[in-house]
């Protein structure tokens, strides 16, 4: 274990606060891009922003029968997106969090959020709260083993579990055509689609209660709680895709934790994210929202994918 | 053959009348008969059993003839005449399977027995070794009357014929039992007697017949 | 919980059994105490405290940050009832509620018959019965077999004890007509 | 030659020390459960006199039993330890008590009547050998010493008689049907004895015979015979259990599977199967006579041995609840019990040499396991409406054998291994 250099602890910080800052960003350049791809005019890109400081000055309103947990909740989803982001590698793959947690402990954490999410949501008792802490589980579900095979198929290809590992190990890899890759690329895609309350599964600005899943279980929030939780959703979008770029375009970013490598890797980073934004804003456009219980078929789609990239990289071996 | 010695053609027909006097009690009906057939069986057991200690000098068997005689002829058969008389069942009814059928069974079952004895017969050096088929034809048949009778008493009647035939079988085979043995089975025999006594007066108690269907309640069937 | 957070510690103790097992025990890696490195080494480690405290930590300093930075002025009121009157406790979700998406999905593995009120009801009921089509295709018919077999061997103890010396009869001739 | 009269050796060694220990808990445990029998009006002061007077003979006839050399008078102490339960069972004086023992006496004595004619044949056999010289010729150290000259067909067929005969004694499958009457109908103590004690001198006798014969036949067909009547016991028996209504009887037909493994396990020779079926006659005995202690207190208590009347021992008199519900689990094979310890060794020497033979071996436990425990876990855990009595019986006995059936689950002392192993070589000859 050599020794954790301070500019190591470097890298690990600027990871977490280049994700606390760059997470709303990402979101209000998907909602721009949607409303572009709509003919729409767009919202402007600090919009997410200006909205969380709104909530963070208002009053917060609880219900009368709201226990502690309904007001802890928010700070835990928000402290488990906020340490998912320091395992992720998105800049630097030096990481002094890497023997602490490997892929595997990340999914358990996102787990942890989904869980507190949901008794928040049916803290107060109300039936959409109910209803959306119900459907997100049946999502977390069925989304989980397909993450896991997802995880486990890079895996395979790097023969390790740590995502800064599986990253250098792709990056370093001559650039090829692994078809085991792109099959699991896909799954991944639709897993963060699930998870992320995307179309297919969830429209993320949609007022239709019966038709909401990550919405219904806010319903009951307002001010910082809200605002916390907003951003923590913001939080998780941006982990799944810096998790995205990890596993299948690792390129770009510093093998090593010398200042100027990061600096170099920055802008590659934002370009990267830029691309999958459009590309998020571009695959909501075209497929419409499934009927709650259409959505099983469409995650057992992704483990299929994500099982044949298995089988394809057990039987070809690439 | 050349002829044999008369004491030994003697003993010979003494089995034979055995095994007739067997036959006889399983298709005998009246118990009072039966029980005289069962003196009978303990006096011919007797007279084979003083022969062949006279012709073969042991003189443990003339101990075990006298044994044989004061239980299975005289007291024995006395304690069943009283039983009857003051329980008053003379008749046994109808067996399970009818006389005939009974006796073809019991035709089958010496044939067996014979077909049995036939290797120990020839390995045995007493004189009487041929009465060995006869010894499990007269315990099988005891134990073919247990089985078709439907009277307490016949049933004890059958069990005391069984235990002629063991000694019998033990006669023909090895000159008798070594003492202490035949001294312990004819103690257990004379206990089982009173034992049985006191059965018979319990269930003529509560059910005022020996007949055996009262004794059928303990079943799965229910 | 202890073995969630200290398995490298348990895993060493279990590693003496294996060893006296006489199977080959893992190497003496030298891995500080809150760290379990797994066989060979390079592929993933995970240290549960550290994780545990780190995330902790992360959650106590959001909560420092929003107080000292924002205010902690907290109003009480009724929850939003969406428009309904009156909510009472008979409208809250029940356990069964909560498991309807998933039983939904893995509706072929429950034998499930459900009575939805139809709108003309005029006292409508809902009612679901799930049965483990296990146990309807596999353990019933068992036990109902083992049942009809014990129903026919207990014709064997039929109460006639001349039946039960036939018995003995028939095995002490069957077994002799085995050893001829 | 008075001196060669009696013997100890390995192999019954254990077994004396366990019918004396049996016997001292038994009567330790009917002494104040006869009084209440009798204060209840069940018994006359007379019959009690009888009881103990009998108890005690036979004691005495199963402890010669053991421990004579000389076959004949094992085959007279046989009798005689049937005779003295005979009246022991019929000591209600109720009409089912009455048939029971007409049964228990009329099958096992012509049963017995088999095994003397097996005891003349093989008096027979050692004639020729040992030459007429009286008592030695039925001693078993001599017959063990000059077993490979005995004659082996006449040793084939003095077996086919003693094993028809004292396999009745124990309770082997077609000859059992006397045992669930006599040990259901029998006062508790007796159901507690004659299980746990008198079976095991039966197949005791049985084996004595089987290393005789085995030695002169150097044929597998005694060890096939009573491999056959084992298996068919543990079946028969497993599937007798389903139609139980009364506890007793349950317990007999658990007792009759029992003798069948052992059975099976001496069948199946060898060192291992013989220390394991030794081990199972151990705990077998003393956790049978607990379960009996236990039963015949809860009987007592509800007045009633039908199941489905005695609900919740375990509100009403926990010592009797919590009794039945470990004996009952011993009895069944879990694992911390010395049953499970000694079932285990049978069944995976079993499934090592007689492969065919486990999967019957095992749907015949499986059935039972779920019939005993089916009956027993409503009557322990049931509710009730009773209220908890206010005297505990004296249940120590219980907990003293089950405490004794979990020390040999968990740890054989050495010196007890060595009995078993020397026993196991006595009687396998490998």
């Amino acid at each position: 274990m050599n020794a954790v250099t301070a500019l190591e602890w470097f890298t690990q910080v600027l990871e977490v606060i280049t994700a606390l800052a760059a997470a709303p960003l990402l979101f209000g350049w998907v909602n721009q891009c949607r409303a572009w791809l709509q003919n729409r005019s767009a919202p402007s890109l600090l919009q997410p922003y200006r909205s969380i400081r709104k909530l963070f000055h208002k009053d917060a309103v609880l219900a009368t029968n709201a226990s502690p947990l309904f007001r802890i909740a928010p700070y835990v989803i928000f402290g488990t997106m906020a340490a998912a982001a320091a395992v992720i590698p998105s800049v630097g793959t030096h990481l002094p969090f890497t023997p602490v947690a490997d892929g595997i402990a990340l999914v358990g954490l996102l787990a942890t959020a989904r869980v507190f999410q949901a008794l928040a949501a049916m803290d107060v008792g109300t039936a959409f709260g109910t209803l959306g802490a119900r459907r997100e589980m049946m999502i977390g579900f069925l989304a989980e083993p397909a993450l896991l095979m997802v995880i486990f198929v890079a895996s395979l290809l790097s023969a390790s579990t740590a995502l800064p590992a599986i990253a250098e190990q792709l990056a370093s890899q001559a650039v090829g055509i692994y078809p085991s890759l792109a099959f699991t690329a896909v799954a991944f895609t639709m897993v963060l689609l699930a998870e992320n309350a995307r179309i297919p599964v969830d429209n993320p600005a949609t007022h239709l209660e019966l038709t909401m899943i990550h919405e219904a279980m806010l319903l009951e929030y307002s001010a910082r709680h809200l605002a916390l939780l907003e951003w923590a959703a913001t939080l998780k979008l941006f982990n799944y895709t810096c998790i995205g770029f990890a596993l299948f375009a690792p390129w770009g970013t510093a093998h090593s934790e010398t200042p100027q490598a990061l600096l170099a890797a920055l802008p590659i980073f934002g370009l990267k994210l830029l691309v999958a934004g459009g590309g998020i804003a571009l695959v909501e456009t075209l497929s419409a929202k499934l009927r709650v219980f259409r959505a099983p078929e469409f995650l057992a789609t992704a483990f299929l994918f994500a099982v044949l990239g298995l089988l394809v990289r057990l039987l070809l071996g690439a | 053959m050349t002829a044999l010695p008369l004491d030994l053609q003697i003993l010979n027909a003494l089995a034979a009348l055995l095994l007739l006097v067997s036959f006889a009690m399983l298709s005998q009906r009246r118990i009072v008969t039966l029980v005289s057939l069962l003196a009978l069986q303990g006096a011919l057991l007797c007279a084979a059993t003083l022969l062949l200690a006279w012709r073969t000098g042991e003189n443990h068997l003339y101990l075990s003839a006298a044994l044989t005689l004061a239980l299975k002829v005289i007291f024995l058969p006395w304690l069943l005449y009283r039983l009857i008389r003051r329980l008053g069942v003379y008749w046994d009814t109808e067996p399970l399977l009818n006389i005939s059928g009974t006796m073809l069974v019991g035709l089958l079952i010496v044939v067996f027995a014979f077909g049995l004895a036939q290797p120990i017969a020839a390995l045995a050096s007493t004189a009487m070794r041929s009465a060995i088929g006869i010894a499990v034809a007269v315990v099988l048949l005891a134990f073919l009357t247990m089985i078709t009778r439907r009277k307490a008493m016949s049933q004890v009647v059958g069990f005391l014929s069984m235990e002629n035939g063991l000694f019998f079988g033990a006669m023909s085979a090895t000159y008798g039992m070594p003492m202490i043995v035949e001294l312990g089975v004819a103690l257990d025999v004379l206990v089982a007697m009173l034992v049985l006594g006191v059965f018979f007066f319990q269930i003529r108690e509560q059910f005022d017949s020996l007949d055996l269907h009262h004794l059928e309640a303990l079943k799965e069937e229910d | 919980m202890l073995l969630g957070l200290l398995p490298a510690q348990i895993v060493t103790a279990l590693d003496t059994v294996v060893r006296q097992l006489g199977l080959q025990g893992l190497p003496t890696a030298t891995a500080p105490w809150w760290l379990l490195l797994p066989l060979p080494d390079r592929q993933a480690s995970y240290a549960p405290l550290v994780f545990l405290v780190t995330v902790a930590a992360v959650v106590v300093l959001t909560v420092l940050a929003v107080r000292a930075v924002w205010h902690r002025r907290v109003r009480r009121s009724a929850a939003w009832d969406c428009g309904f009157v009156r909510l009472d406790a008979r409208m809250q979700d029940t356990a069964e509620g909560f498991g309807q998406p998933i039983r939904h999905i893995f509706q072929p593995f429950f034998a499930m018959q459900r009575e939805l009120p139809t709108p003309f009801d005029r006292a409508p009921h809902y009612s679901v019965r799930i049965a483990d089509r296990l146990w309807l295709g596999l353990y019933q018919p068992l036990g109902g077999l083992v049942r009809a077999l014990a129903d026919r061997i207990a014709w064997l103890q039929q109460g006639r004890i001349s039946a039960y010396l036939l018995y003995g009869f028939v095995t002490l001739l069957v077994l002799l007509a085995l050893m001829l | 030659m008075a001196h060669e009269q009696f013997f100890i050796d390995p192999f019954n060694v254990f077994l004396v020390t366990l019918t004396a220990f049996v016997g001292f808990t038994t009567s330790l445990f009917s002494r104040p459960y006869m009084r209440v029998e009798v204060a209840r009006g069940r018994l006359t002061p007379g019959r009690l006199r009888l009881f103990h007077s009998m108890y005690q003979l036979f004691m005495a006839t199963m402890l010669t039993a053991l421990t004579t050399n000389n076959l004949g008078l094992l085959w007279v102490m046989m009798e005689a330890a049937t005779l003295s339960t005979v009246l022991l069972v019929t000591l209600y004086r109720t009409p089912a008590a009455l048939e029971a023992g007409w049964k228990y006496f009329i099958l096992c004595g012509v049963g017995i009547a088999q095994a003397l004619f097996g005891t003349i044949l093989l008096y027979f056999a050692a004639e020729k050998v040992l030459g007429a010289a009286g008592v030695s010729a039925l001693l078993w150290t001599h017959l063990d010493a000059v077993k490979d000259e005995l004659e082996p067909v006449v040793l084939g067929l003095a077996f086919v008689f003693l094993l028809v005969g004292y396999g009745t004694k124990a309770g082997l499958a077609p000859l059992h049907n006397w045992l669930p009457d006599a040990h259901a109908e029998g006062p508790t103590p007796i159901s507690a004895v004659l299980s746990g004690l008198l079976l095991n001198v039966a197949i005791y006798a049985v084996v004595r015979c089987k290393v005789l014969v085995e030695g002169s036949l150097h044929s597998p067909l005694p060890s096939r015979m009573l491999m056959g009547f084992g298996l068919l016991s543990v079946v028969l028996a497993a599937f007798f259990l389903w139609r139980q209504r009364d506890i007793k009887r349950l317990f007999a037909y658990s007792s009759i599977e029992h003798m069948g493994i052992i059975a099976f396990a001496f069948g199946m020779g060898g060192a291992v199967a013989n220390f394991a079926a030794l081990l199972h006659m151990t705990v077998h005995s003393l956790t049978k006579s607990a379960i009996f202690f236990a039963v015949g207190h809860a009987a007592q208590k509800t007045g009633t041995q039908i199941m489905e009347r005695i609900r919740g021992l375990i509100t009403t008199s926990p010592t009797v609840g919590w009794g039945l519900m470990l004996g009952s689990l011993a009895i069944l094979g879990l694992p911390p019990f010395g049953v499970f310890a000694s079932e285990f060794l049978i069944l995976t020497t079993a499934m090592r040499e007689q492969p065919w033979a486990t999967p019957i071996l095992l749907a015949g436990l499986g059935v039972a396991f779920a019939a005993i425990f089916g009956r027993v876990q409503p009557m322990v855990f049931g509710e009730t409406t009773a209220k908890r009595l206010p005297h505990p019986p004296a249940l120590l006995p219980v907990f003293v054998h089950l405490a004794l059936v979990l020390m040999l689950g968990l740890f054989i002392p050495p010196w007890l291994a060595e009995w078993y192993r020397a026993a196991a070589h006595l009687i396998g000859g490998q």
